[in-house]
């Protein structure tokens, strides 16, 4: 009976000494994959900013429905019943004579001087709809317009038509915009790893095959392979979302100036989808990795 | 073999043989063989006569187109691909190509020979030094192998197909670029694992190497069988 | 003398054949190479037009100078002159009493039935002057308020304070992401096609080791490696601006909606930028090619 | 040669040539030795005595660390790159190890040495038939020269130094993988090409090739001449 060792150790040395031996490989492999992740990353978080900004200006997005006359609150209580009836609505709210003259003193800003010599009586007193995200198609709106128009004391019902159609234009262009660039950055990303792995592994070829001839076992061959996709996938898609927080501090700034009132508030990528990036990377390398050293070790 | 019932006094049986490589070139026509552990035994014939197809296929590289190899008992080719990975540890062999990984260092390249069977590194170091200095590269353990002459890495190839002591060793034209000196520490060594076991089955086209050395000689001729010295009757 | 023919011949022969023989990985670098082009081209498109609607928001921006009555032409040109002495000027336009009011009404849309019972006069005639884009940083503006209010007959200078703020941090990330992306899409470029190059070449050092051994010149070792980077390099950037001409066509409509009224009306990369993406595309994988046949040569 | 003054009567000379391998092995030390046209000259010596060396200086592709080569009448360290392409193409080196394209057909691999001097194609197809055809290679001639025998393989190498008729031929063990009729073909080949003025240099450890063909003989000893059957005397 010959002597053995436990195999752990002889794979773990084998590892470390294909690292030690191809570093120069392994860095242009690790700055390859953090540039992959890196700009995946950038662009998702470009994108989420102005998918949240879309998502802000729709919540502006409210109708106005004109009254006759003031309404007083027992009344406003059955209206809002009725109006709720219609689904998916977020908010009533009545607005008097003395509030709408407020506010669009407030909309005219500088130029409020103009209304100066008129009282609050010249604008009607109206109750605003809000609709829950749901609703916000111009069809859905029509339609609750109408319903809203069958409520007595209405005179005019208003909702920026114009506004709306300028924000479902916008955001459609938005959507098509994330759709194309995420399938292609995500190709971008598969391809890079692929031909960063085929690549690293084109010089060692020859060893895989040598080994298998000795008789190794699949995993004393594999496991350095995988275990360098992993180190690789993981600290590149890691130094990627690091460098990536940095841009987000040198950007992130300027935006956050009151500037922009709001409207815009920048936020770094969710700590889900971060880790689910850092993962992602990771597993594109591990497995391709794989894919590698098998079709080598079929060969 | 340790875990199998040995159903064979025979380390290799091989039995009609043949091998046929696409489209239709034959290599190999109806060779039959049996080599006994311990014993050591020569595959002669001229260039191209199918040496090297025939050792291929003992040890798997190629699959026979006609007729079976048993190897420690087993059908060949119904030894599965794990089992496989084990026997090719106990099967040592020395290309016609070397098949050498040219940047390692001459002790690593026979190391890994070891390495894949697990086996500890105190052997190892002890079993690789003893071998190079037996084939005279011991001033160049720690050369990468690219650094070395041909005929210093047919040696190594020597080495590591020896390295494990193996059942069973196959040498593809051991000496074909060795002089006659360096020839003779080959065959040393050749019949040093013989006396402890060893099957070896080597191919060479060199006369000196094995006429008058006792050893059974097989030659083939456009790959068929038309001398088998222990069977002189039989053609 | 032994003989010898043309090498010209025998070296296209020899590009010929390299091409027929390595025609998969050729495919593979080929659409690589179109990838890149169109990930850097994609956003190049979307950034570009992104930029033009900043470009537009900044021509809306304009000062209203409030007179205190209604200016006669005369008096008017003197104005102007005086106005454009401080340079930079794109335009300068007279609004009378009764042109505001309609503008007014326009403005306020549908809800104009409240200015029913006012007349035109509550609203006091202005002078509107336009900066050209070089005059629009906030300090810049200032000084033009400045200069406007020592004009005769002013009463008050008014620019939207408010919306320029928001406008120039605006274009202040949009600079920066512009930045950013820019240079990350062509370290990508780069990246992408230096890997796809050396990976095809990885195959074939062999060979050009032994046509060196052989004696053969550098320009028979180069040329078809050359060759097959222009070619690759062209048709590839050439594929890439054609998927991005189909994306846009897809996209372009939905944006062309008559919804985002003028605001944001996309346009196509200029020609000459085509030109440039595929002739730089093209260099870069002639270049590419160049530096790894000349780091196989060296050895 | 056609257009520089022949300086001297030689193919190659060699003055007190020493290769000096990093860190400080000394594979070559000392060597002299001259060849002139339609002369075979034969370089022994066991493993690793440093005639593989001798080789690569000669065809510079190793440069020496003492004494110097004169090719053609010219010193080579001299001689410039673009230059060098050219003499190159009138030197056939067949390599210990071949260094073949696998992939490309035998055909291709020999043809390719007269396709980078751009020699006619119908010339081209003529020369590498009748080589392959002296050589017993005819019918593998369509095969990738990976499906080919290492013995076969070794003699595609032979054919391609030769491809050129080349005024300067050097062979590193072109017999290492062949057996001996084989190795015969080689050697008529060098015998017709030295009759038509090549200088034809071959390392060898082959004993049969060169003793008792009248031929000269070097012998080297861990890099120094030992032996030199034109100047008995000088040892
Ligand atoms: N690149 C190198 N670096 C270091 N040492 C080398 C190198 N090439 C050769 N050597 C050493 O120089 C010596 C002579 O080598 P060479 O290849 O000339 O021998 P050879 O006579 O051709 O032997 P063989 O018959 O085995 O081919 C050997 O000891 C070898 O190890
Ligand atoms: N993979 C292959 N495909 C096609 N033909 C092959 C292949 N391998 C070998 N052959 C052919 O089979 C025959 C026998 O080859 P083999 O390598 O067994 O010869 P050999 O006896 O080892 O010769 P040598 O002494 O030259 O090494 C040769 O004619 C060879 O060309
Ligand atoms: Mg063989
Ligand atoms: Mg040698």
């Amino acid at each position: 009976m010959k002597k053995r060792t436990n195999p752990i150790p002889q794979i773990l040395r084998q590892t470390g000494s294909n690292l030690a031996k191809t570093w120069p490989t392994q860095i242009m492999g690790l700055f390859t994959v953090m540039l992959a992740v890196l700009i995946f990353s950038f662009f998702l978080l470009v994108h989420l900013n102005m998918l949240a900004t879309g998502a802000r200006l729709g919540e502006e997005l409210r109708l106005t429905v004109y009254l006759e006359r003031e309404i007083e609150p027992p009344l406003m209580a059955r209206l809002e019943q009725q109006i709720r009836q219609f689904g998916d609505i977020a908010e009533v709210r009545y607005t008097s004579r003395q509030e709408a003259f407020a506010r669009f003193a407030d909309q005219l800003g500088e130029e409020r001087d103009i209304l100066d010599n008129l009282g609050p009586e010249f604008l009607p007193p109206s109750i605003e709809v809000t609709p829950k995200p749901s609703l916000r198609s111009p069809d859905d709106l029509e339609r609750l317009a109408a319903h809203l128009l069958t409520l007595p004391d209405t005179t005019r019902v208003q909702y920026g038509r114009e506004w709306l159609r300028r924000f479902s234009a916008f955001n459609r262009v938005l959507q098509a915009v994330v759709l194309i660039s995420g399938v292609l950055l995500i190709l971008n990303m598969i391809f890079t790893i692929s031909h960063s792995t085929r690549l690293a592994m084109a010089a060692r070829r020859e060893e895989i095959e040598i080994l298998r001839l000795l008789g190794a076992s699949r995993s004393y061959i594999s496991i350095p392979f995988v275990a360098e996709g992993l180190l690789q996938g993981g600290l590149g898609s890691g130094l990627g979302m690091a460098a990536l927080w940095l841009f987000y501090q040198r950007i992130g700034n300027p935006v956050n100036d009151p500037g922009l009132l709001g409207l815009f508030t920048p936020s770094f990528l969710p700590l889900p989808v971060t880790a689910g990036i850092i993962v992602g990377g990771t597993l594109l390398c591990v497995v391709s990795s794989l894919l590698v050293v098998n079709k080598a070790l079929r060969i | 073999m340790n875990n199998s019932v040995p159903v064979s006094d025979f380390t290799v049986e091989c039995l009609k043989l043949g091998k046929t490589y696409p489209p239709d070139i034959t290599a190999l026509q109806n060779v039959s063989l049996t080599a006994a552990p311990g014993e050591i035994l020569f595959v002669t014939g001229v260039s191209g006569a199918g040496k090297s197809t025939l050792l291929k296929l003992i040890c798997r590289r190629e699959s026979p187109s006609g007729g079976m190899v048993m190897l420690f008992g087993q059908n060949l080719a119904r030894i599965g691909s794990a089992e496989m990975q084990l026997i090719r540890r106990r099967i040592g062999v020395a290309y016609q190509d070397f098949r050498l990984l040219p940047d390692l260092s001459v002790m690593h390249n026979v190391a890994m020979a070891m390495e894949v069977d697990y086996r500890p590194r105190r052997l190892i170091r002890q079993r690789v030094g003893r071998l190079l200095e037996q084939l005279g590269l011991t001033d160049k353990e720690r050369r990468p192998v690219s650094d070395l002459s041909l005929g210093e890495q047919q040696r190594v190839a020597v080495a590591r197909a020896a390295a494990n002591q193996p059942a069973l060793l196959l040498a593809d034209e051991p000496t074909g670029n060795l002089d006659e000196k360096s020839g003779a520490l080959v065959m040393a060594l050749f019949r040093e694992l013989a006396a402890a076991g060893t099957t070896v089955i080597a191919a060479t086209h060199d006369e000196k190497l094995h006429r008058d050395s006792g050893h059974q000689v097989l030659r083939l001729e456009r790959g068929c069988l038309v001398e088998d010295t222990r069977h002189e009757k039989a053609y």
